[in-house]
């Protein structure tokens, strides 16, 4: 698997860590419940999914990307620092 | 803090004698490739505060001679190089970095965090194969272009400085594991004849 | 109810002089009925024991097991075949030493050989907090009451002296020993189960798949399938990897995201490793099967996915393990490489409970424990279902707990971050 | 029997080699196999269930039979295809599966037992008495289980792991390959070309044929000459593409001296022995070729019946005749090619039996249309077959019968992302999907086009279509003359019949398991599979699936479509571990991190101990000194007394900068950063995102925006990933830079009343209680290095923590231990600096291990309820504030057992010891020279409520069953006098 990170270009998938599903953040004091929908609950789809890797082992960038999770398929990919911001 | 840490005060007093990361593993010559250990000069990590990147880049040009390189790239000039270093990083490599840069970026002296090496002989790419999964084909990753990647499971940051040569580095505590790496590369690459 | 055709040597002999002509079908393929008292989603290692179950201790008949694929296709079939009770914190402590003691009967009760291998499970510590942990875990398992023994480095060299002692980059100090923790014969375990439910009467529909949960004033009515609408008063999931899908057939969100786990099997060899071995630093864990191969997996992927296929980062990572601990097998090949998909929660733990829909009950979250879980999740999941109490030994499964944060089963204590159990 | 002149090893230099003990001569360009038919050896080795005797069947790595063990010691390899292993001078290959001998072979009374082995024979029995299945069965079964044996010593030979990258990757080199390669290349891109096979040309090189006007393999050499001019080519040779990933990454393993004679000189000695390569291709030609099928009929499996397309391999590129009377079956018009080939080389052709009515005429044999081959003779080596046709059945004397039942498209790499083949009916075979992998195309034989013509047009084709798909246009390479003869095929997979007829020759499974599997309902391809394990032997099933298929769907009533798929799963052909797993070997699973100081540590008699990836001083061993408690109560009490030195370089420093520093403190830490005075230092906790404890430590505040961070050395890096996440993904808008400067600095702790005193030694400054408080910090001047020191203490004495640029490392650390030694102390290691800190009661991940909150350490106040911060939402979940949560304690014996353990579980007295009435755990031990006693810290249920009470401690693994004391987590100065005097 290859993920193309903005700043480096195209790198193997061993230089990069994995977060999970890229989920709206909750305000810190937001009550527990979205917190816990937010740390736990997941919609887990068979298709594309918008998710948060890091390039740990390269530039250290966390990206945003959009992957089909039945295919592997790597519809985008974003820096998440512009993503989330 | 304004004394710049880990530059001698007064050499008079000099008591403390220095040791640099790759100390007694290296030199290393193996096939036709040459592993030597670059002499630790100064080293600072330059970190563009927001929006300041331009006034930055113009600073470091009107300083040092060499403006913030692109991702994947570096520059070199007399004495000095500033390579590409990670999502907004550079690395200031040879001379300290001018106090006046502060205000525009976070300034951090590492002048003892790597170690650094080169890696030179005709085919060093082949040898770099074994550990890095990087394309260094020379159409590819031409003279000046610098890299953040693994090497082996170490992070790592891989510059082209020359037609057959690379700067190599991996934190100063993983000096001995980088040789011994690379020591095991050129052995099995130049066993191959 | 006794079995209409029991297995035996005898039949063996018989069946091997006659042309083994009289071998009949382990399991009807019954066409769906129109209704059912259980209809149990997923016709795996857990579904189809859950339905044994069901039927065995609780006295149903009316069950049917509706499976998408074929019966024990799913990780039940792609898995490393290892049997152990030796986790430690409560909750996981009971079930799977209820586990454990299920499996010791299992063959005998489904009169299927199994090939369940007590051959015990090493698993070796490194350093001093290592085994600190290896001696709570031990103590842990003591007190349950299952069998628990720290090996020093002289003790395992003993009794696996191929192991890189010498020039480790982790030093082995010595390990921890369950002698009652071994290896099955998967396949068989599921078919073993099928065959089981099947000659109590219970409906195993291969090829069949759930496309929507019926649910009608908060309760569960029935299902709508490939082949056709099915009425249920109790409909019990057991879809492992694909459990948020169906879940959501009935409008819930899990805790659970899906990864993909490999493991791999070599080329068959002379035996060598007779025990189930794992290192921690690699979360590698090994044994070889009775057929010669070895039998091997580690992590997971690491991310998201229904692929059930992996990559080659964690394949080589695995070998590495494998190369800077047992070296003494390193020239034996691999053969075949595989991927299940696992229903990783935030704690690394299951859940074997009601769901907000009445008459809806969930069995997920399995992680990497399923194939050992099997027999209990059956036992625990069909005694919910027929009670709607949960079993003692798995009352700790709760749905909730991520909520409330009271029993949370962390083994690894890496958090609640899915992917890194 | 080698046929003179014939063959492309013809006139080649004689090699030595050794087979079973005894001697013969074969040709450089032999394999093992072609030397051993050129010898007439013709039996190689036993089957895996029945232990039949078996002899070569193929030409390839599809090979099941053939597998010999090569080497000695603990270079012995086991499972190693005679078909693929090339010959060298001193090779000694030995037989597998068989005692005393392959000719006269014990275990070979199974096949008599065969009837009662049949499929899934052992899931019906064994079970009774209980017990016994580990007792007598299993130990029986396992005796029987593998082919060959492991030398059991560890393997010493080299391996490598590379990465290559190239525009396209072509996977094969017969003729479709060569076009595909040959096209790139002209088009200038990167090309890799990989052949399995020792020498490159596919099918070219075993048949007679002519391309271009010339012998096939001329124009081969032809091709590779130009091939080989050119710098964007890299060719290949015996390195077999294993597996196609996501991406375009392929897997590869390259055999580098399986052909070479163990090594001598030094200059080799590092010469791996495979290479397992991670290609990553832009796009992919798959012109692998196709597996002939063997033909099921009664003792299909004698040595000597062969396939069709190996007997002309080893005739025309080996000049080997693997029989003098040779007799030919199969269904399609591969079968008669065999004959011609054999006939021309002047070997006797008893008959062509085709099971085509309309089978074409024999020239110069003779061909019996409509007949089949249902039996065999010969123990050893075949001696006859029986013919059945309409004139009923007639036996032939042979003793080599070359079968073809059609040829399956080799296409298992379109099937590793999951994608399942077409049936073709006019091929009678599984063709691979267009779109299987992506920028993968298919050409040649491996895409179901088996003439030479169709696979030199479509190799080309298809290098220009995968190369548009990368924007590079390219034109095919004109195809060259070549036979275009169409490919007629009629089905057969069994004849029918009694007795056993193989399918899976290596696993012994005969047409009958099939059939038993479905009648037992087995009617799923995978249960078929599993139940008779089918396919799972060493060839992975290359020459069986699609037969078994086939029968199943016979037994079934279906079609082969309806029944199902054959899938094929990484790898393509069986991998080592130690290519796979290269580089871990020995010390090399991990990168090893070292201290500045570790060389002068080592020569003040420290022992290593490894903690994360680092290597720390576990104790100084002085002389007279026998185990390491002493060295330790000698540290603690020396560092209690006058002074220690400990190098504490390894905990993660991150330098932290920008205007928005402090509110990132605030967000990662539990507690107020922002409120820090300039100069001053603060103990901190941070929460994971769930609430628990993700991390401590301290962080100074160097300035208004300028902190360093200290992390433990554990979660350094973890610590370094949440910041980034943070920083990046949480608040983006923030204006803070950080960097790790862990390596740059070496640190080191200098604790114990006479610390200042040592300090002041040191550093120009005047250190004292004004200049550096308790928790101050601040730059000084160490023998003229600007450096950095800390006032903070992890011991509970008077300490400092002081740093210098890690060049200087080694220097001050000796000054340091020189002067400390002056003053009555001396360098500490990991063991004391454990016990300094128990005596305190402060924690480290023996009591942050993942599962406990702030809450649970009784650092509830460090969670500000003035602020949120991370983590503190879900920390505060109704179920993690529950008074009876295990909760931190001191604990110390009182009874008459004074050990304690760490691990060991408590309980309350005169309870029983069971799960039910656990109410907690040790976490840490150590004995305190200070206090005369052991203590520990434990984590117990409601355990601030117990404080004065009596516990029992039980450790069943060291024998320990002790009363304890619940106490205050700090044991040692709790006024905390001495660290801030």
């Amino acid at each position: 698997m290859r993920i193309c990170c903005p700043l480096c270009g195209a790198r193997d998938r061993r230089e990069y860590s994995y977060r999970g599903a890229a989920l709206p953040l909750p305000d810190l004091a937001a009550d527990v419940e979205v917190w816990h929908a937010h740390v736990h609950l997941r919609q887990n789809p068979a298709g594309p999914l918008e998710e948060l890797w890091q390039h740990e082992m390269g530039c250290g960038a966390w990206l945003k990307v959009t992957r089909n999770t039945a295919t592997h398929e790597i519809l985008a990919v974003t820096l998440a620092e512009e993503a989330c911001a | 803090m304004t004394l710049r840490e880990g530059a001698p005060v007064a050499d008079a007093m000099m008591e403390l004698t220095e040791t640099s990361p790759c100390a007694g593993l290296l030199p290393l010559r193996i096939g036709g490739w040459a592993l030597e250990e670059v002499p630790p000069g100064a080293l600072t990590l330059i970190a563009p505060y927001k929006g300041q990147e331009q006034a930055l880049s113009a600073a470091l040009e009107a300083v040092h001679g060499m403006g913030f390189p692109a991702p994947n790239r570096s520059h070199a000039a007399r004495e000095a190089s500033l390579i590409w270093f990670g999502r907004a990083q550079a690395l200031l490599i040879g001379p300290p970095a001018a106090e006046d840069l502060a205000p525009l970026a976070a300034l951090t002296d590492v002048s003892d965090g790597w170690a650094m090496v080169r890696l030179e002989g005709a085919g060093a790419e082949d040898v770099l194969a074994r550990l890095v999964p990087l394309d260094l084909r020379p159409q590819v990753f031409e003279i000046g272009h610098s890299a953040r990647t693994e090497l082996k499971h170490m992070m790592a940051s891989i510059t082209k400085v020359e037609e057959n040569a690379f700067q190599i580095m991996v934190f100063r505590s993983l000096a001995r594991t980088l040789v011994h790496d690379l020591k095991r590369a050129m052995e099995a690459v130049a066993a191959r004849g | 109810m006794g079995f209409s055709e029991r297995f035996s040597g005898w039949r063996i002999l018989k069946e091997g002089l006659t042309g083994n002509k009289g071998w009949t079908a382990h399991w009807r393929d019954p066409e769906p009925k129109r209704d059912y008292d259980v209809v149990i989603v997923g016709g795996g290692g857990h579904g189809l024991a859950t339905a044994y179950y069901l039927a065995k201790e609780h006295g149903l008949r009316n069950i049917a097991v509706l499976e998408k694929g074929y019966l024990g296709g799913g990780n039940v079939g792609r898995n490393t075949t290892i049997v152990r009770a030796n986790y430690y914190l409560p909750g996981n402590s009971e079930f799977y030493s209820h586990s454990l003691k299920l499996w010791e009967g299992l063959e005998q009760d489904l009169n299927y050989n199994a090939m369940m291998s007590q051959r015990g499970m090493l698993n070796l510590f490194h350093n001093d907090g290592q085994r600190d942990a290896a001696v709570r875990r031990a103590n842990s398992i003591l007190n349950q009451g299952d069998d628990a023994e720290i090996l020093s480095r002289v003790q395992l060299r003993k009794l696996v002296p191929f192991l890189n002692y010498d020039n480790a980059r982790f030093p082995i100090m010595g390990a921890l020993l369950q002698r009652r923790a071994g290896t099955a014969r998967h396949d068989a375990v599921a078919w073993g189960f099928a065959r089981g439910a099947d000659q109590y009467g219970v409906d195993l529909i291969q090829n069949c798949e759930v496309t929507g949960i019926d649910v009608e004033g908060g309760k569960v009515v029935g299902v709508q399938t490939a082949r056709g609408p099915i009425r249920a008063r109790k409909v019990a999931l057991a879809a492992a990897g694909r459990s948020s899908q169906v879940a959501a057939m009935a409008g819930l969100t899990l805790p659970i995201e899906s990864h993909v786990l490999q493991a791999f099997v070599s080329e068959g060899i002379k035996p060598v490793i007779d025990h189930v071995i794992t290192f921690a630093e690699g979360h590698l864990y090994i044994s070889q099967s009775d057929k010669g191969g070895l039998v091997f997996g580690s992590y997971l992927d690491f991310y998201s996915s229904y692929a059930a296929r992996g990559n080659l980062p964690m394949q080589e990572h695995t070998m590495e393990a494998i190369a800077a601990m047992v070296p003494a097998v390193t020239r034996a090949r691999l053969l075949r490489s595989w991927g299940g998909i696992m229903d990783m929660t935030p704690d690394g733990s299951p859940i074997i409970d009601h769901t907000p829909v009445e008459g809806l009950y969930l069995n997920a979250g399995w992680c990497y424990g399923g194939f050992k879980a099997t027999p209990a999740s059956g036992d625990c999941f069909a005694h919910l279902i027929a009670t709607d109490r949960p079993h003692p030994a798995a009352a700790r499964f709760r749905l909730d707990r991520f909520r409330s944060g009271q029993g949370l089963m962390d083994e690894e204590g890496t958090g609640a971050q899915h992917n890194l159990h | 029997m080698r046929i003179s002149g014939k063959g492309l090893v013809s006139g080649n230099r004689t090699v030595n080699f050794a087979f079973n003990g005894r001697h013969y001569m074969g040709l450089e360009g032999d394999t093992l196999a072609s030397a051993l038919l050129a010898n007439g050896v013709h039996l190689l080795g036993r089957s895996f269930k029945y232990h039949r005797p078996r002899g070569i069947l193929t030409a390839g790595s599809e090979e099941p039979n053939a597998l010999v063990t090569i080497g000695k010691g603990a270079a012995l390899e086991p499972n190693i295809r005679a078909t693929q292993q090339e010959l060298f001078e001193g090779l000694a290959a030995q037989s597998q599966n068989c005692w005393p001998s392959v000719e006269r072979d014990l275990m070979a009374v199974n096949d008599l037992a065969a009837p009662f082995f049949g499929a899934g024979f052992y899931y019906k029995t064994f079970m009774w008495p209980r017990g016994f299945w580990e007792a007598l069965y299993e130990p029986l079964i396992r005796r029987a289980a593998g082919l060959g044996a492991l030398s059991g010593a560890a393997n010493k030979d080299p391996y490598e792991k590379a990465y290559a990258f190239c525009d396209l990757l072509v996977i094969g080199s017969g003729p479709a390959g060569l076009m595909a390669a040959l096209t790139a290349a002209r088009a200038g891109a990167d090309v890799i070309l990989a052949e399995e096979d020792s020498r490159m040309g596919g099918r070219l090189l075993a048949e007679v044929e002519e391309v271009d006007g010339k012998p096939a393999h001329l124009w081969v050499a032809e091709v590779l000459a130009e091939l080989e001019s050119l710098d964007n080519v890299r060719l290949m040779p015996r390195t077999a593409v294993t597996g196609a990933y996501d991406h375009g990454t392929y897997s590869a393993l390259e055999r580098v001296s399986h052909h070479l004679p163990p090594s001598q000189s030094l200059k080799t000695a590092h010469r791996p022995r495979e290479c397992f390569w991670r290609i990553h291709a832009g796009a992919s030609v798959l012109a692998s070729g196709a597996i002939e099928r063997p033909i099921a009929f009664r003792n299909n499996d004698r040595p000597g019946i062969m396939m069709a397309g190996a007997v002309r391999s080893y005739l025309n590129r080996w000049g080997v005749s693997p029989g003098e009377r040779v007799t030919v079956f199969g269904n399609n018009d591969d079968a008669h090619r065999t004959a011609r080939d054999l006939l021309a080389a002047g070997v006797h052709v008893a008959a062509v039996i085709d099971s085509r009515h309309d089978a074409p005429d024999g020239e110069g044999f003779p061909v019996l249309r409509g007949a089949v081959v249902c039996d065999s003779t010969g123990r050893q080596r075949l001696e006859s077959i029986t013919i059945r046709s309409v004139n009923g059945e007639e036996k032939i004397q042979t003793d080599c019968l070359a079968m073809s039942g059609g040829w399956n498209p080799s296409l298992h790499l379109t099937c590793h992302l999951g994608a399942r083949p077409l049936w073709r009916r006019d091929l009678a075979a599984f063709v691979p999907r267009a779109d299987a992998v992506p920028g993968m195309v298919v050409a040649g034989a491996a895409n179901g086009s088996f003439s030479t013509h169709g696979a030199l047009t479509e190799g080309a084709a298809a290098a220009v279509t995968a190369l548009a798909g990368l924007g590079t246009s390219a034109t095919a390479a004109p195809p060259p003359m070549a036979s275009d003869a169409p490919y007629r095929i009629s089905p057969l997979w069994a004849v029918p019949g009694k007795g056993r007829a193989w399918l899976d020759f290596q696993n012994d499974v005969t047409v009958k398991d099939v059939t038993q599997a479905a009648q037992e309902n087995f009617r799923s391809v995978e249960h078929m599979k599993r139940y008779t394990t089918l396919g799972m032997a060493t060839d992975q099933g290359k020459s069986s699936n699609v037969a078994a298929l086939a029968v199943l769907a016979d037994a079934t009533g279906r079609s082969i479509p309806e029944t199902g798929t054959t899938t094929f799963r990484p790898p393509f052909v069986p991998t080592s571990i130690a290519a796979m797993g290269a580089g871990a070997e020995d010390q090399g699973f991990a990168p090893q991190r070292y201290l500045t100081s570790h060389q002068v540590s080592q020569d003040h008699g420290a022992q290593d101990i490894e903690v994360g990836l680092w290597y720390r001083a576990s104790y100084f061993a002085r002389p007279g000194e026998t185990n390491w408690r002493q060295s330790c109560d000698r540290e603690v009490m020396m560092v209690r007394s006058a002074v220690g030195v400990c190098d504490v370089s390894t905990l993660g420093k991150i330098d932290i900068q920008g205007k928005d520093a402090a509110r990132l403190l605030d967000l990662v830490y539990s507690n107020t950063f922002s409120t820090l005075k300039v100069g001053r230092v603060r103990y901190g906790l941070m929460l994971r995102e769930d609430g628990f404890v993700m991390d401590d430590g301290t962080c100074a505040r160097l300035d208004e925006t300028h902190y360093v961070m200290t992390t433990t050395t554990a979660a350094a890096a973890q610590v370094m990933a949440h910041l980034e996440y943070l920083t990046q993904v949480v608040r983006p808008e923030w204006d803070v830079r950080f960097a790790s400067v862990t390596d740059h600095w070496a640190q080191f702790s200098v604790a114990g009343p006479r610390a200042r005193d040592l300090i002041n030694d040191l550093v120009e400054e005047d250190v004292n209680a004004e200049s550096f408080p308790f928790m101050g910090c601040g730059a000084v001047t160490v023998k003229g290095v600007a450096g950095r020191l800390f006032r903070i203490s992890f011991s509970g004495e008077h300490a400092y923590e002081i740093a210098v640029p890690a060049r200087y490392g080694a220097a001050l650390y000796r000054l340091l231990l020189e002067r400390a030694e002056a003053l009555g102390g001396g360098p500490y290691g990991m063991e004391a600096l454990n016990v300094l800190r128990i005596e305190k009661g402060f924690i480290t991940h023996a009591e942050i291990n993942g599962t406990t909150t702030a809450f649970d350490l009784g650092m509830q106040a460090l969670v500000s309820p003035k602020k949120s911060c991370w983590g503190k939402v879900l920390s505060e979940r109704e179920g993690l504030m529950e008074e009876d949560r295990m909760r931190l304690v001191g604990l110390k014996p009182i009874g008459a057992v004074k050990e304690i353990s760490a691990g060991a579980h408590l309980f309350e007295p005169d309870t029983t010891v069971e799960r039910e009435t656990d109410i907690g755990y040790v976490t840490s031990v150590c004995f305190s020279p200070t206090l005369g006693h052991m203590i520990g810290l434990a984590m117990v249920s409601a355990g601030p409520e117990r404080i004065g009470e009596t516990i029992r401690l039980v450790d069943h693994t060291r024998g320990i069953d002790a009363l304890c004391e619940v106490v205050e987590p700090v044991f040692y100065d709790p006024e905390g006098g001495r660290a801030r005097g």
